[in-house]
């Protein structure tokens, strides 16, 4: 067909077919989220052979975690892989949680956008409501297999169902609904998967629940892989996390917007109460001096505040001293905690550990960074058979979850990328025997994109991530500067005794003192000098290790302390 | 030999003043200083105190040039090298042993060529794989810090560097430690006599001298050709080819030839960085040697070429190199040396680091190969077109 | 507080508060997906402060064109963008499409994944019905101000009106609606933001213009900058292009999810004419074909298809020599319009461009990959002012719109840089004077994210898009060869040249033959014998761009004709 | 002057066959080679043919030892370049420049040394800032292209190399070209006597020697160290100092006291490769002037040291060095040389190479200063403790 018969062509079809408003208004169409992201599996990380098995594990292994410590539990968690085919895969995960109600599970695992966790204030792993259903969806798109749900409140009956999503309507489709007498508290899932594989390599299942047991030290992760091979991940501790409480929004990140918002659902009749009740840190002193400064009453009642008058009231805020947010909605693992773990399953030479003071990013959400840096012995990643041939590891982890993909778009790589390790007494980060483990935490995350796996560069993000790191990488060189000290203190020996016989010999000769007399003159002349550096170096680096001590120790102190105050700041 | 005896103004050596007072300075005495300074050095251990070798700091910090005497001279700035000291203990053990082996050949009244010492000296350091001297370059440091210290000069130690250059011309001379051998230096055929690491009076005698001038020359080929041109006998001259920098043997026969027959010396070198340091440092003593300039230096030698005026004078445009950029970098170094600040070498290296030129001696040859002995250096020398 | 008293603290609060499944189950709810990407606006692409008016604009501008090539209209877009205040801009974006109607219009600004495009099987810029709503969102919650739409259909009556977003019920709020007589056919959208600042850099809105021009040779774009300063992307080509049609899946690519749910709504009475009916390339030759790999009837009612029958049908399409998918749904540039406009706007010393044929990945969805290489010139990214300092520039679209960000996860930017480009003469691909065009276009683009800025890296793009790289660097090669070759030829001509006085002097001197005659005859010598080289390279060079350019013209060709086939495969 | 003569065992000078033939070919007959090679190139152009020069090829490939000469020589494999091929293209323009130039030495009977040459020939190329020669270096390979192509040693092409060298003992020569000097080089102190370029029998005459042997010795302060040891008189030898590798004009001296005197060869150098290098060039010819072997080399040449054996003999291991990583493939490679394939020679090379060190002449220093003078040496060569 020649072009001019195409042009022809095209231009008939578009004389009989015109295209206007009207007829593209026919084709207007609303759909579900369900059926947009079965579309795009791609964005929940549900993409790439291995890749795709181990966010699955991940989405469920979250849960449980989420759910057990909510309940107070300390986490046993069993995971398993049984391959059926060729990447064909079932994927099996159990916990000791506080189980389902018949009315939630289906929401759990059959609806994208149902959950407990998305408006709360409050540190959690999961956060969406899309995970667990996006996986019960790729396992109907692979295989044509609903998901078996067992559930218990630990009540004697037990709850076992199978479910698949609707994506039209984005309802779970419950069958095989069953309810037995048993005792078992908990959530089982268990999914069959196509075209995925497991492999025992980084970025697989295996490296995913080892993270995943560092960052929680008093959970208990058993996985048998495929081959039937069982690893246990051991607690380490016994003791439950600090249950994080739901938060109030702090008055300084909160945006215009935010405020119009809420003071049209609030239930107080005066906007003076209404910042007092939904606002943290918000106290009568603070009030008054905000009332100084707007040009309304704050007896007013809220639902009636323009978007104006809230634009004054954040002016406001940010003239008010307000005291650090509340951390009550923040579990940070601790300092203690996160080095015993690292020291257990790492196996390093040395641990610094350092639980910072939390922050507030744009949209009043707080967050706190946790920095681990485990130098030498078996830390970082080997990249031969020869030991030598080492490369550091990053151990990225958002509320406690590990982070194991697209590491380049995320801020923590790039905040450790940016900071100067040489200064540290780390000549090449690369090839360092380190590993730098770094856990955000926050009643919000904000993941670059529904698959979880990366943090947006945010300005105060990427700022605080910077100072932790710097921070625990001063601890660390100091380590470093000491070990370095002792070793050129004894090589520094080696070398002037070395010397000594030559030098006696030679003046003995020209002189005729006797040589015994002068070596033994010459020894100890070197003892004394040397003796007398070491006692400096150890004066040097208590005084600094003592200061830098006192400084995180004070930093601690008050991210601890905090609790003890109320909600306001009086 | 020896058939024509030279028959007009031949020269007889005089002792000079510093001649008196380096004899003075005999073996006992230097060894007594070198004895003084270890016995220092032995307090200082006994004391429990960190012992310190002292010498001269040599370098453009301590050396200045003296307009009077048109010499370079050593300020008395010192340098402490202490055992407990990570960045001197190992040279300190360096001194030491240098200390000591020059004690024994004035104890012994032997002498030893600078490499000799570095091999005397050299072994493992008990308990490691570290030799005493990984090269030369340490032993001989170290002998120029002894110098220093003692206040002497290396020959004074009964130390010399290796031989290096040749004398041709007619000027007899007599080895008194060799059977008192006389022979005259236009007389040994085209290769002339290779010129000793010592030439101290009481050694060699410089018996006579039949000349008007002692030209030295920085390249053997060049000596060659003027030999083969006849030059320093149709020119009435000494020859003396230095082959590169002048080794102190060479120094020291010129400055004597000059010092003690009162003959002018010319310096006929490259027109290169290189080539300028070998006639100042024959002019003016050098810096590393600057304690010793009075008996090595001629204050009032001057320079035939190749200058750069030489390029243009006789169109070598094409056999110029260029400057490297060390080259211009020593150039312009030079530039501030108090012994070039005259307005004749100020030009000179102005010029050359702005055409970024340098030219060699052989470079006559593109003119032809007899030009440098029938035309360069008689009409230069006669016109007396010198720089300073 | 002691860390005894903070643990019985928490005990006591632990008792008084306990949670259960049914504690937790009344803190169940479900969420809109306009308040999930409120929360997430980062995942849209709407954060950093340069970044979010790129993609506003961004947004704007792909909807417009879309619209214009759906109506078969010469787009003419006018962009405008005026700083209100510090970090506050207007972004003001008017286009000449086919209007909306009263009914849409909430639709398209005011609710997310509402839209023509999601799910049908046709080319186009947006496909998600999120990215505008989510501007109007985003204005809504930085200011506070609603957004305005103008539009008309040419019809004498225009539709004036300001809408926000109900983010909890995902439904836009319509203010100040007015309906005028005024004749005017197209749509034009203006809003506010904060937090945004406009530069004229690497992934700001200029840049992003230039490249939409780069892409759309067909589209006149106007933007006027925040200074007043306007720049005219005139259009370079008069001519429409091919407006894509929608398309039917491809059976290879299609999985047995697919298969199911698509059984399930057809209006097909048999299983043989949905197949036929509803899949691309399949006629009755293919279906007699499929009858006998499989264990059940195709006159079956395909309703009545289970998933086991949907299995049998899948594993058969894989035996059946199905044509390459039609290339309907998609509306390549064409070699010749890339290059025509790479020409004019990059000016470059010359061009190669490449248009693939479709090919599918997982899924069943077809893409095609068109690629340009505009070499020396003005080519690259200028570093300094030195213009030796060049970068090569890396310029990647999806379905002709430009990708700014993210590159770094993009399969295009994985694909260019496994190529070994020094095969194809650039020697440093990072300081080569070189843009790589690179067009994406697929019926749907598997973007890593809601954002649109990364394509992900699928097994089957990465090898198409290497492939396409690889064929259009084989071209490149050749011409970057033949220019070294003449170099070469004209240095060596020089080189002989200069030694012969030399030579003629030399020998003239020795043997007495006259100095001149040599010269002429050596002279004479050399170029003979570089002649004969330079035709002996001409030869060569000719048949291997010959042979390149024919099976390129080939590829074309089938490309082009396909069209001619009915969508079955008789 | 010259006091005691020389009493017993004078040898006087005989020509050689070799010294015929070489006499025989003058200048004239070295010009019309030239000539020819050059009208054959013309011929080439005229006949539009890439013009071709031919010489020998010479390394390795192109190299043998004659076990009955006891010398390297040259084959006839030939390397051909071209005019008209880009690596050869500069390379040809050279070589045409000092075809003529050597042409007009020999027209005009003048002699140059390859500096010179280079410097004569050294000029920018027409319209371009190239310069005919970038360094000395392709010149001097340029003049052993030349020697090949026509058959015949520099000096026949009136080219000669740098001197180098020092001459001591009871030897009398005769400078032809220079008045008829005639001098003793036991006589002229400790210095010695500078050994010239050229020493071709027409121009230096060997009028007496006496002595049992000559001692060639690689460094100058070794040579320093034994003259002032007296060792010469003592042992009735005449010591060649050859400054590291020896210059043709010492190997020139050393073949004819060894071809005309059938004087027994003595060779004193550093225990390494470049020692062993330089004793295997002085006995049997270097691959580089393979074709001048036969007059140059002492095919009954013996090595004396410094061996490996040496090293334990006389307990030196702490001054030995350790061979470099270059000394070790040099090393290895001599392995396989036909004139190191004698049995001591292999087990020499072997050792050496698995102990990995080397060991220098002025190593012995460091038993004693005297020590070589009045123990290594005498007690060697007279237990005749040679290698082959």
């Amino acid at each position: 067909m020649s072009k001019e018969k195409i042009e022809k062509k095209i231009k008939e079809e578009i004389e009989l077919d015109p295209v206007t408003a009207d007829t593209i208004a026919k084709e207007f169409k609303e759909h579900s989220v369900a059926e947009f992201f079965k579309k795009n599996k791609q964005m929940l990380g549900l993409y790439g052979k291995v890749r795709t098995l181990t966010t699955i594990i991940h989405e469920y292994v979250s849960n449980s975690l989420d759910a057990c410590e909510e309940a107070n539990i300390l986490p046993e968690i069993e995971v398993k892989l049984d391959e059926l085919g060729e990447e064909y895969y079932e994927a099996t995960v159990k916990d000791n949680g506080p189980g389902l109600t018949e009315e939630t599970v289906g929401k759990a695992f059959g609806q994208l956008l149902a959950g407990t966790k998305f408006h709360r204030m409050m540190q959690a792993r999961g956060q969406q409501g899309i995970g667990a259903s996006g996986c019960t969806m790729l396992s109907q798109s692979t295989t044509g297999k609903a998901t078996k749900v067992i559930t218990g409140k630990g009540d004697g009956k037990v709850i076992s169902l199978e479910l698949t999503i609707d994506p039209k309507m984005n309802q779970a489709k419950i069958t095989n609904f069953k309810k037995v007498d048993k005792e078992y508290r908990g959530t089982a899932v268990q999914a069959k998967f196509k075209g995925v594989i497991y492999k025992d390599t980084q970025g697989g299942v295996l490296e995913y629940l080892r993270r995943t047991a560092i960052a929680n030290p008093h959970a208990q992760i058993k996985f048998r892989d495929p081959k039937g091979q069982t690893v246990l991940f051991k607690r380490t501790l016994t003791h439950i996390p600090k249950k994080p409480k739901e938060m109030k929004p702090h008055p300084l990140g909160t945006t215009v917007d935010d405020l119009v918002t809420m003071s049209k659902y609030t239930e107080s009749r005066k906007a003076g109460s209404f910042l007092k009740n939904e606002f943290d840190r918000v106290g009568d002193t603070s009030l008054q001096k905000i009332q100084n400064m707007i040009r309304f009453d704050l007896n007013k009642d809220p639902h009636q505040l323009s978007w104006e008058e809230c634009e004054q009231l954040i002016q406001a805020f940010k003239k008010v001293d307000f005291i650090a947010p509340s951390t009550e909605g923040l579990s940070p693992i601790g300092e203690d905690r996160i080095k015993k773990s690292l020291e257990s399953i790492v196996k390093p030479e040395f641990v610094v550990t350092l639980t910072r003071k939390p922050k507030i990013y744009a949209g009043g959400y707080s967050f706190q960074i946790e920095v681990g840096l485990a130098y030498g012995g078996n830390a970082g990643e080997r990249t031969s058979s020869n030991p030598e041939d080492v490369k550091v590891e990053l151990m990225r982890y958002a509320n406690r979850a590990p982070l194991l993909f697209d590491g380049g778009s995320c801020a923590i790589t790039k905040a450790i990328q940016s900071v100067e390790w040489k200064r540290y007494g780390v000549r090449d980060l690369d090839s360092a025997p380190l590993a730098v483990f770094i856990n955000f935490i926050s009643v919000h995350v904000p993941y670059t994109g529904a698959g979880k796996q990366a943090i947006t560069d945010e300005e105060e993000i990427m700022e605080e991530l910077r100072l932790s790191l710097m921070d625990c990488g001063r601890r660390m060189g100091i380590y470093l500067g000491a070990k370095r000290r002792e070793h050129d203190r004894k090589m520094k020996q080696e070398m002037f005794y070395k010397y000594i016989p030559e030098i006696a010999t030679a003046l003995s000769s020209v002189t005729k003192e006797k040589k015994e007399t002068l070596i033994t003159k010459l020894e100890k002349l070197v003892k004394d000098k040397l003796g007398l550096e070491k006692l400096e170096a150890k004066i040097k680096s208590k005084q600094v290790g003592k200061e830098e001590q006192e400084k995180a120790d004070d930093e601690i102190g008050k991210a601890v302390v905090v609790e003890d105050e109320g909600s306001g700041d009086e | 030999m020896a058939k024509k005896e030279p028959k007009e103004k031949a020269h007889v050596h005089k002792k000079t003043a510093h001649d008196l007072r380096m004899e003075k300075e005999g073996p006992k005495e230097i060894g007594r200083r070198i004895k003084e300074m270890a016995d220092g050095l032995v307090e200082e251990i006994k004391a429990n105190q960190d012992p310190t070798f002292i010498t001269s700091q040599r370098g453009r910090g301590n050396v200045s040039f003296s307009e009077a005497e048109g010499i370079i001279t050593l300020g008395d700035k010192k340098t402490h090298r202490n055992f407990l000291n990570v960045a001197h203990a190992r040279k300190f053990m360096q001194t030491m042993l240098v200390t000591s082996k020059a004690n024994d050949y004035l104890g012994n009244n032997k002498t030893a060529a600078i490499r000799e010492i570095y091999y005397e000296l050299k072994h493992t350091v008990g308990g490691t794989d570290e030799n005493t001297f990984e090269d030369q370059s340490e032993s001989d440091g170290v002998i120029v810090d002894l110098e220093h210290s003692v206040e002497t000069i290396r020959e004074k130690l009964n130390i010399h560097a290796n031989p290096k250059g040749t004398l041709y011309g007619d000027i007899t001379l007599i080895d008194r430690m060799h059977r008192n051998d006389e022979f005259n230096c236009l007389k040994l055929g085209r290769g002339g006599w290779s010129i000793m690491s010592r030439l101290e009076p009481n050694e060699i005698e410089i018996k006579k001298v039949n000349a008007d001038y002692v030209l030295v020359i920085e390249t053997s080929a060049m000596l060659e050709r003027l030999v083969e041109e006849d030059y320093a006998r149709k020119n009435k001259c000494i020859l003396v080819g230095t082959s590169g920098q002048a080794a102190r043997g060479a120094r020291r026969l010129v400055h004597r030839l000059n010092a003690e027959f009162k003959l002018p010396v010319i310096v006929f070198t490259d027109g290169d960085p290189y080539g300028w340091y070998i006639y100042s440092v024959i002019k003016q003593g050098s810096m590393a040697l600057a304690a010793h300039s009075e008996f090595l230096a001629c204050p009032d030698a001057k320079y035939v070429g190749m200058t750069i005026e030489d390029i243009k004078e006789y169109g070598l445009e094409n056999v110029t190199e260029k400057m490297k950029e060390m080259d211009v970098k020593r150039a312009k170094e030079m530039l501030a040396y108090d012994w070039f600040k005259n307005p004749e070498w100020q030009a000179e290296l102005k010029t050359a680091i702005s055409l970024g030129k340098r030219i060699e001696q052989q470079a006559l040859a593109n003119k032809s190969l007899e030009f440098v002995a029938t035309e360069y250096l008689p009409k230069k020398i006669k016109k007396k077109q010198f720089l300073p």
